[in-house]
């Protein structure tokens, strides 16, 4: 394959098909050291003749990266309404921040005392996230929503085990992320499944019910992920607390609560935040993101290591001696440039600022759900918040195809089942979630809409344009074989291959 | 509204319209089914809404507090090194459509970060020598905890062998992650002369049945083990052989697949990724195809399109956590996609000749710096194995002492060892491609001063 | 080969392949046609070839020998001003396509940049309130004098009537660019209390028939001019009004176009340009339609493609050099494009409401600390006219003294007034919107303080 | 019109269309000032009602111009073969050493002395400049190609002045660059042109007919526009000196020579370097580029202030004081910033890159101009120099035509005359000047050449695909109106229209 090759190929080259054995190396030279001679001492070692990597010239990476991204859709091209993704535009000024030599050139293995500034940026923002989620201590140091999922949950688990208590269950809604009861399991709980009342809300009977001295906590999104909130956690929080079990927060929607309502008043005990959601750090693709734990102060002890906080001396500071502290989530301090942009984007907005974006996020969103519902009912007939939950069960099309349509007109397609990583029952399986975010404009809103009701009204006159979308990309549509796969899903694998 | 930043869009008359067409009268209104007394009364304490400018004052004068390898020649390592970044790799990891992408879930826009993600599995995967790659977890330490939950998963054994010259942090998050799941670690310790596994250790470990045998190469001394070995014996015990690396060690170094080894796993920053104080950096795993359904995070494949064309899309999601929930062969969701396109251009702008002479260059002059510490009076090597580009010497004076002096004269002169090894007189001091000839002539002279200061 | 950076693409095969497909031995039989005796016999006498990682060292370390506007308080105007610039100009500017593409002669492949370059024309048309922008300069003082021969070739007439309140450096090139062309030119004085343009000068020098009066405001005591009186009285005695201003300040002050400037021209710095030392800045012409054919450099307009469909290409580029050769409006070729770009996008965040803040801000913070420094003892201000936000102040010491005093104290406290007016104890003082209450508080004191040593 | 609009659709879209009045502002505000009241002495002049700009908010302007840099074409995305104009690969590294905050923060009338770094870069450019061209002295400060023109020129001019000589003619080739002619009618001077012979040399036999006391200088480019090396420069050096006067050499064409030949040694007395070109800075769709300006020692005095030089006790600074200069071309000291890319480059480089940079140049153009020559023969049976001037009269299409179809594979036109700046007489006018730098690999070549000849073969298939493209842009093909273009050019319009 030819460097040569036009923009729209690029996709289908890789960098070995780019490789020019004998390019590459862009200029490694050192005048005082050949770079050739292998230390003696190592030569028994160094053996590797080859890497097999590919060589580019310079220009050729280039080229090659610039091409590839042109075929990336991302925030800063266009809206990007996946539900429960919170795809908000990401301000530039905070990625500038982040990369200041003060920070981008630290290395976490310095002396502690010779990164006061960034142990100042740590506290502020703990103390900012304290406020903003009604919690009274913060650990940064989760790598993204599921890792701090882990460390909230292993924090209750050293609160139980401190009072010798052995609670091993873990209640999940069955609307909940994947991530909710993956961690549970990694944290060595078993999860049993709260199912959703026909309102939407967690069925606070079938939660009765399953409370015994083995429920260590419940863990809920509030909002959830059918975007509603559930008016009765204040009964949910004090019922679970009677039991002795605690309730985590999944702060992926916390988006639409900032200002309005705090997890920590409605009574949750321990929480994680998506920076990459709420708090406007990019998603880069998949991540990196980061996942700051609040909890409230009987739980501050069992936090990870290090704690940044303040010492006797006043002074702010990263202790690691914590006796009852779970130990460490993750080398190092935590995703310490995208931690630097959560803390910007908090000072940008302010109080007044940030409870705007909640609103806003909300009023997007209702907004979406009423000048759609002709076509795509509320599967909850009620007003919802950051994200609605709208039916595709009356369209005349798969949604699946419908939402693919959509790609042609500019519009990233919202959540569906499968095709983003929410979780309903099978009842909602036609269900689109979608969530606008409070940074597209209303001109934007009333555009998406327009595209949706185009697409609606191609049903009728050329759904073979819809089933066979999108028509403005490089490649044609997409489908994962889902038979093949489901069966692979259904016929749960002994794990019989230890290998050899 | 005028103290909102730009990026609040929506104005006043915007909001009313939108209210009306939802039919209600207040924002107030639009969520009354919030409980009345859960609403907050005041605003959020938090400080003033800051102007661009503000904020960038702001932030310049705390990072300005800041030590930094700007500020000080930086010779720490410990897992974590000062290799030269080429301006490229921001230059492409900083374009927007790469930046403000989620996970490729819908791959029909996607295909140019599918095809980044991809070719970083390919890439890693001739590094490492190893067919399978996935698209990153958190970091190292998390690398290797979820390496070690493969080896559980794929043996059906809940017995891990484990040696006690891997990173001490790592090593602590490996123990967080199993100590919940019903898994016995055995440590192995090394041998006090050499620096390395200690191989009786090892196969006294080895008579009991176990999922793996985890080691590290270059370890925490920066000592090479013998990994060919370690793997040998642990397949002899039909045990799963789990090797951490140093990536750009392997621009010289044998591949820990190529010795054999069933899973390998990595800390990826020295590949392109800032220091960041720390993080965000990458985790990277391979393995062989017959372990594939047991690796955690995100795979990406071929696919074709409707029109029978090639494409890329994610594939295996019956493994992850949004398919197979708490049976997910991990909790991961979002990852370090980023970091493994930053890896990815990182790799590419080296090649083969490139990453053989930043590793080249790195072990030449770390074994000039310590041959010549060596020369000073009372200085000697710790450890008598074979190391890449980090090595540790013991000091007739205290270590910490010694790392503030020289951190007033401009040097992060090394790590201390005492963490290590209970040895509060030994400095862990790792040397890259990055530092002349110059700076290290000068460094030693500033050393050998400082030493006769404290003695 | 192994030194040369990875911009090198031909290897020893490839230069070997292609020397015998073009039928010759080697690169010296490739070029046998350059005499012997001119062929260099030695390699040039340069430094080695530096790595990137040498390279940003070598660079960095002379960065590091300046001081800045981030080690200093940047009180420093006279033309270019330190205005904030928001991160998304440089995100915008920094993107590939746009760095390196050329003058978009080839419009189906430069619709993105052409779009660029007619709203960049656009927007200042509407700053400046003229129709005809192009699509810039080199930088001010080449606008001010491509704008006077614009005026000469114009009007036919070969006298200029220019202000001497206009920056000095501008009216130095100003001569320069007029020196041989047979143009004569007459400065008009200024008022000493008012420091504006002395109307009496004026009138007097408008006896005479000349192409243009040419004047700037604010001048070059920040003091603004009358614009309007100034643009009569040229058009009374047929004269081309042409008239230099400072885009920032038209947040809020009249456009020269609304008071009738024929030629409106100017530094276009302040919109989101770096201070750079110096440069690479840009410079503005903007006109009215009677007068586009005079205008120097390019210009994009609206055409359709072949389907009739519309389109952005150059248009008028009979004007230009590469048609017209020596009697081109200019001879520019090469112009400011990406400061262009850079000036649109920052405008464009601004908008109306931002860029009348940005102007407000900075008036507002110059007239506060202009009234403070009043109240200390011995200091005056200079002038009484009317400023943005630059002004004068005369001293009662040694005003270099002075100056170095307070830069001593972390202060660029403004520019020594000199030149202007042969007055050894002036200082020109601007204040920008980035200036914060605490620090022209804590300028005022050290300056009060450094001001009683001195005396 | 909509901000939600569809990727392909933002070049249709200005500003304008996108302003929602009352967006925009981007949070510019300041808790101790009101940003409100004008002040009360200000308010006579602070009138202006409203500027007219657009308000956006700032995720539409990233989203709008991102979208726009997608529909660029620039070297990051492939080969631009540009004739006379250098589109090499601009090294990433060196953008990034400009923007260093002890460079893009400095403020020019900061004391001359707060910039010592500046100056050390200022000397050592300088210094490397000359080395590389075989000069005595540069200035650094000219803003571009034609700008050092002027520069050169005017120094010329001071010179003559201080010999008391009065010359008033320009020589220059018809060939040249139309920034030459237009440059010497600025300095004041008379353009005289010399024909180009069959072997495509100057005319020496012509010149030496227009040579009389009255020409100050010649001014020509070597290889010229035509990508051929002159191989009488010497005899043309001598000729002119012995009628006392100078050689002007227009550097744009650089890139053929460095490490191999020397303009100075050639005899020219005065030069420009366009930094864009040779010294691999980006062009920026346009500029800013730089065009230092060097010549041999007798004309030092005379080069415009501030010049960077050694004072009496050895340290660099910027002198304003000198009595013979020509004075002041442009404000300050230049095109800092693209000044401290082209420092880099030359670094980077050293005397064996940058000879390597000159001989891959000269090769690559060779290796175009024999592999394309059975279809576009050379317009002069010779080898080329760093680009070829080859013919396309042979086709059965037109050139113009030809070239964009070119496009629709990836490659940017080669230069034609009213296509790219060139300029050659009316025997060349079916010319392509093709220069395809030493940044493209031979894979890139022999690509480029293949869709030369697919184009080629296309003539006789499909002639109307030629005709008709580009294909694959969002744009159709887009002509401009020749006639009418060629009649406003005849009828030199008088000048007239002294407005009122
Ligand atoms: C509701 C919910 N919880 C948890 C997560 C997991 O967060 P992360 O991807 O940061 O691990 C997500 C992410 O999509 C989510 O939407
Ligand atoms: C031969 C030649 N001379 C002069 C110039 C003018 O240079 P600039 O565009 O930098 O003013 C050019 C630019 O295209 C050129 O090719």
């Amino acid at each position: 394959m030819n460097p040569g090759t036009t923009l729209k190929a690029a996709r289908r080259v890789s960098v070995f098909d780019l490789s020019q054995p004998g390019l590459g190396g862009s200029g490694i030279t050192d005048p005082d050291f050949d770079g050739e001679h292998i230390p003696d001492e190592l030569s028994e070692f160094a053996t590797r003749k080859n890497t097999g990597l590919p060589e580019l010239s310079e220009v050729d990476v280039v080229r090659h990266f610039t091409r590839l991204s042109q075929d990336t859709f991302g925030v800063d091209l266009g809206p990007y309404p996946l539900g429960s993704c919170t795809m908000k535009y990401n301000p530039k000024r905070n990625d500038a921040m982040a990369d200041l030599p003060g920070f981008a050139r630290v290395h976490p293995a310095q002396p502690k005392d010779s990164m006061p500034g960034l142990w100042t940026l740590f506290h502020n923002l703990q103390e900012h996230l304290a406020e903003i989620t009604g919690m009274d201590a913060f650990t940064l140091q989760p790598a993204a929503g599921a890792h701090g999922e882990l460390t909230g949950l292993l924090t209750i688990r050293r609160h139980f085990e401190s009072k010798k208590q052995n609670r091993s269950v873990i209640l999940i809604p069955d609307s909940a992320h994947g991530t909710n009861p993956a961690s549970a399991a990694m944290s060595g709980y078993i999860c049993k499944i709260i199912p959703t009342t026909k309102e939407g809300t967690l069925d606070v009977e079938a939660m009765r019910s399953m409370l015994d001295g083995d429920v260590a906590a419940l863990m809920m999104t509030n909002p959830s992920t059918l975007g509603l909130f559930d008016p009765n956690i204040e009964e949910i929080a004090k019922t679970l607390h009677d039991n002795g079990s605690l309730l985590y927060y999944d702060g992926a929607n916390l988006n639409a609560l900032m200002g309005l309502v705090r997890p920590g008043d409605m009574g949750f005990d321990v929480i994680h935040i998506n920076t990459h959601k709420t708090l406007s750090t990019p998603h880069g693709g998949g991540g990196p993101g980061a996942g700051p734990c609040g909890v409230k102060a009987f739980l501050e002890p069992y936090l990870p290591i290090p704690v940044v906080t303040r010492n006797d001396h006043g002074e702010i500071e990263a202790q690691f001696d914590r006796p009852l502290s779970i130990g460490r989530v993750k080398s190092y301090f935590g995703h310490v440039s995208i931690l630097i942009k959560a803390y910007c984007y908090i000072l940008s907005n302010g109080a007044e600022g940030l409870r705007m974006v909640s609103e806003n996020a909300v009023l997007n969103a209702n907004y979406m759900q009423s000048s759609l519902s002709d076509l795509l009912p509320p599967v909850f007939q009620q007003r919802c918040m950051h994200e609605c939950l709208l039916s595709g069960g009356d369209l005349d099309v798969d949604p699946f195809d419908f939402v693919k349509r959509l790609i042609d007109f500019g519009v990233h397609p919202p959540t569906l089942v499968g095709a983003g990583c929410v979780h309903f029952s099978d009842e909602y399986d036609a269900a689109m979630l979608i969530e606008p975010t409070e940074t597209e404009s209303l001109a934007v809103l009333d555009d998406m809409i327009a595209q949706f009701r185009k697409v609606a009204r191609e049903v009728a006159v050329a759904r073979y344009m819809i089933e066979t979308a999108p028509h403005t990309t490089d490649v044609a549509k997409i489908i994962t074989d889902e038979p093949a796969f489901l069966s692979m899903l259904e016929a749960d694998k002994p794990c019989d291959s230890k290998s050899s | 509204m005028a103290s909102l930043p730009g990026y609040n869009v929506l104005r006043e008359q915007d909001r009313s319209h939108m209210l009306e067409k939802i039919g209600v009268d207040s924002i107030d209104q639009l969520i009354d089914f919030i409980p009345a007394n859960l609403r907050l009364q005041q605003p959020l304490d938090l400080p003033v809404a800051m102007s661009e400018w503000q904020l960038k004052s702001h932030l310049t004068e705390l990072a300005s507090q800041n030590e930094s390898a700007d500020s000080h020649v930086c010779f720490l390592g410990g897992g974590v090194y000062d290799h030269h970044i080429p301006a490229v790799v921001d230059t492409i990891a900083s374009r927007g459509e790469f930046l403000t992408a989620y996970t490729p879930y819908q791959p029909e826009i996607s295909q140019g970060l599918l095809r980044v993600l991809s070719d970083f599995q390919l890439v890693v995967g001739r590094l490492f020598d190893v067919p399978v790659v996935n698209c990153s977890v958190y970091d190292g330490a998390t690398a290797l905890a979820e390496s070690a939950w493969m080896a559980i998963s794929a043996s059906g054994e809940n017995r891990l062998i484990v040696s006690d010259t891997i990173w001490p942090e790592h090593l602590e998050v490996l123990h967080l992650y199993m100590a919940n799941r019903d898994v016995e670690i055995e440590m192995i310790s090394h041998d006090e002369s050499a620096g390395t596994c200690d191989l009786a250790s090892l196969e006294s470990a080895l008579q009991q049945p176990a999922a793996a045998v985890i080691a590290q190469s270059p370890n925490c001394f920066g000592i090479l083990e013998d990994v060919k070995t370690l793997v040998q014996k642990a397949h002899q015990k039909d045990c799963l052989a789990v090797i951490g690396c140093y990536p750009t060690s392997l621009g010289i170094i044998e591949a820990p697949g190529t010795h054999g080894a069933d899973i390998v796993y990595a800390e990826g920053q020295s590949l392109g990724l800032p220091l960041a104080a720390g993080g965000p950096y990458m985790g990277m795993i391979g393995t062989r195809e017959a372990l594939i359904d047991f690796l955690p995070g995100r795979l990406v494949g071929e696919t074709k399109d409707i029109k029978g064309e090639p494409a890329l899309a994610l594939i295996k999601q019956e493994r992850e956590q949004h398919v197979r929930r708490h049976k997910a062969t991990s909790h991961i969701c979002s990852n370090q996609a980023l970091m493994a396109l930053r890896t990815l251009v990182y790799l590419s702008l080296m090649g083969e000749s490139g990453l053989r002479r930043v590793a080249t260059l790195s072990a030449q002059k770390a074994h000039y710096l310590c041959a010549e510490l060596e020369k000073v009076a009372g200085i000697s090597k710790s450890y008598q194995g074979a190391f890449f580009n980090e090595f540790c010497i013991d000091v007739p004076v205290n270590a910490s002492k010694l790392i503030e002096k020289l951190r007033q004269q401009g040097f992060h002169a090394g790590i201390e060892c005492s963490s290590h090894d209970n040895s509060q007189d030994r400095l862990l001091i790792a040397v890259t491609e990055t530092k002349s000839l110059d700076t290290l002539n000068h460094f030693i002279q500033v050393f050998t001063q400082s030493l006769k200061k404290l003695s």
